[in-house]
């Protein structure tokens, strides 16, 4: 269990707010080889499923398991693109529709290396990591969801 | 390892299998995946009709899977994150 | 000219700040229809040519003209896709290497459309709009900028 | 209008071709894009060995344009943006 302790840990309680979005833009300003960014931000739709609408999604994780996938998905997206950075945020417990729950932030030299491997990102993150949604209606009732 | 008596198996849940059962259970004296899983269902007879798939200490297993000691598995449903 | 006025005008003076990326974030949390936010960030890159660093990007553009076609192609992305809001910010000016230089924003309730289209803009933003780089070495020498 | 008597067409340069000429100049009773060309090249030759694409009243042309009274001509060196 302590090797996990090395590996990144994307995991945030709650919300993703846009201050920390811009910190860690701000904190890339300093790596002057970097000519493109491309961000990624999951947000909590509003559904309304059967009548019902969604006020919240909390999420849950397989923590151990997810992060030792994103250590895995990270070496295989580094050697496979040729990025300068490469970030993923995503939040445990609840979050409110319109708030954000995914941030992927990936820098290279040209833009098509950071937008290539900005979307496999996202893709490989809702297929391959062992997280939950369960999409809480506004009258308490609620939903396991499902991605697409 | 091959001890069977006295073998313990860490077994966690997720999602709306943790609701449906316990996030997490102990099994005992069970020598694979396949002798675990009627056993969970034998506990909580709802989890027979759910869907899901099985980590072995994190690794997604296939096919039926020999369990050591101190063997921690997961029942992880459709993953939904993002 | 006075048709130019009802058009969105993309440049802003000067860098494009982490805190302004932000606001504009932060503008669309309200939008709960929302699922995904795609974002591309140009960067001035420090490039070392012929020995000599690049220290700044000077920016300049038919504005005129550059509006008009930033309408047309804002016009043609939302009838080629289905975006709930698209944005696009293009510096004008001086801007130093490790700053911000051009944003593109999309959001759409599903991811595909946002990341398509906003990579789509990106690619038409540099082959379509009238506006030049003039890369500032360090010794105050210059030469201009081409894309790729 | 086929006033060619004192007819004056503006010209705005950008990039490089308004760093090695002017960004901008007026140019009197020319009839079409190439004339055009032709005079603007007389005054200044460092022009007549530079790429540009012309847009007339903010419209890309490929093929000589005649030219009306009050028309904006642009020389516009590759786009270099983002």
């Amino acid at each position: 269990m302590n090797e996990v302790k090395k590996y990144k840990n994307p995991f945030l309680r709650g919300a993703i707010a846009a201050s920390f979005i811009a910190e860690k833009i701000q904190g890339h300003q300093t790596k002057t080889d970097i000519g493109a960014h491309s961000i990624f931000l999951g947000q909590v739709r509003a559904d309304v499923i059967n009548g019902k609408k969604v006020a919240a999604i909390e999420y849950s994780a397989y923590e151990e398991m997810a992060i030792e996938k994103m250590h895995a998905i990270r070496e295989e997206t580094f050697s496979k693109y040729a990025l300068t950075c490469m970030h993923v945020w995503h939040s445990l417990g609840n979050v409110q529709a319109g708030e954000i729950c995914l941030f992927v932030f990936t820098s290279a030299p040209h833009r098509k290396v950071a937008t290539d491997a900005c979307s496999e990102l996202v893709e490989r993150i809702k297929a391959e990591l062992p997280v939950w949604g369960k999409e809480l209606f506004e009258d308490e009732t609620h939903q396991w969801k499902t991605n697409q | 390892m091959n001890i069977i008596d006295g073998m313990k198996t860490k077994v966690l849940l997720f999602g709306q299998l943790a609701e449906a059962a316990a996030p997490e259970m102990e099994i005992f004296d069970v020598r694979d995946t396949d002798q675990l899983v009627q056993e969970i269902n034998k506990r909580f007879p709802v989890l027979s009709s759910m869907h899901y798939r099985i980590a072995v200490n994190k690794n997604l297993i296939t096919e039926n899977t020999t369990l050591t000691n101190a063997t921690t598995v997961a029942l992880l449903p459709a993953f939904s994150g993002g």
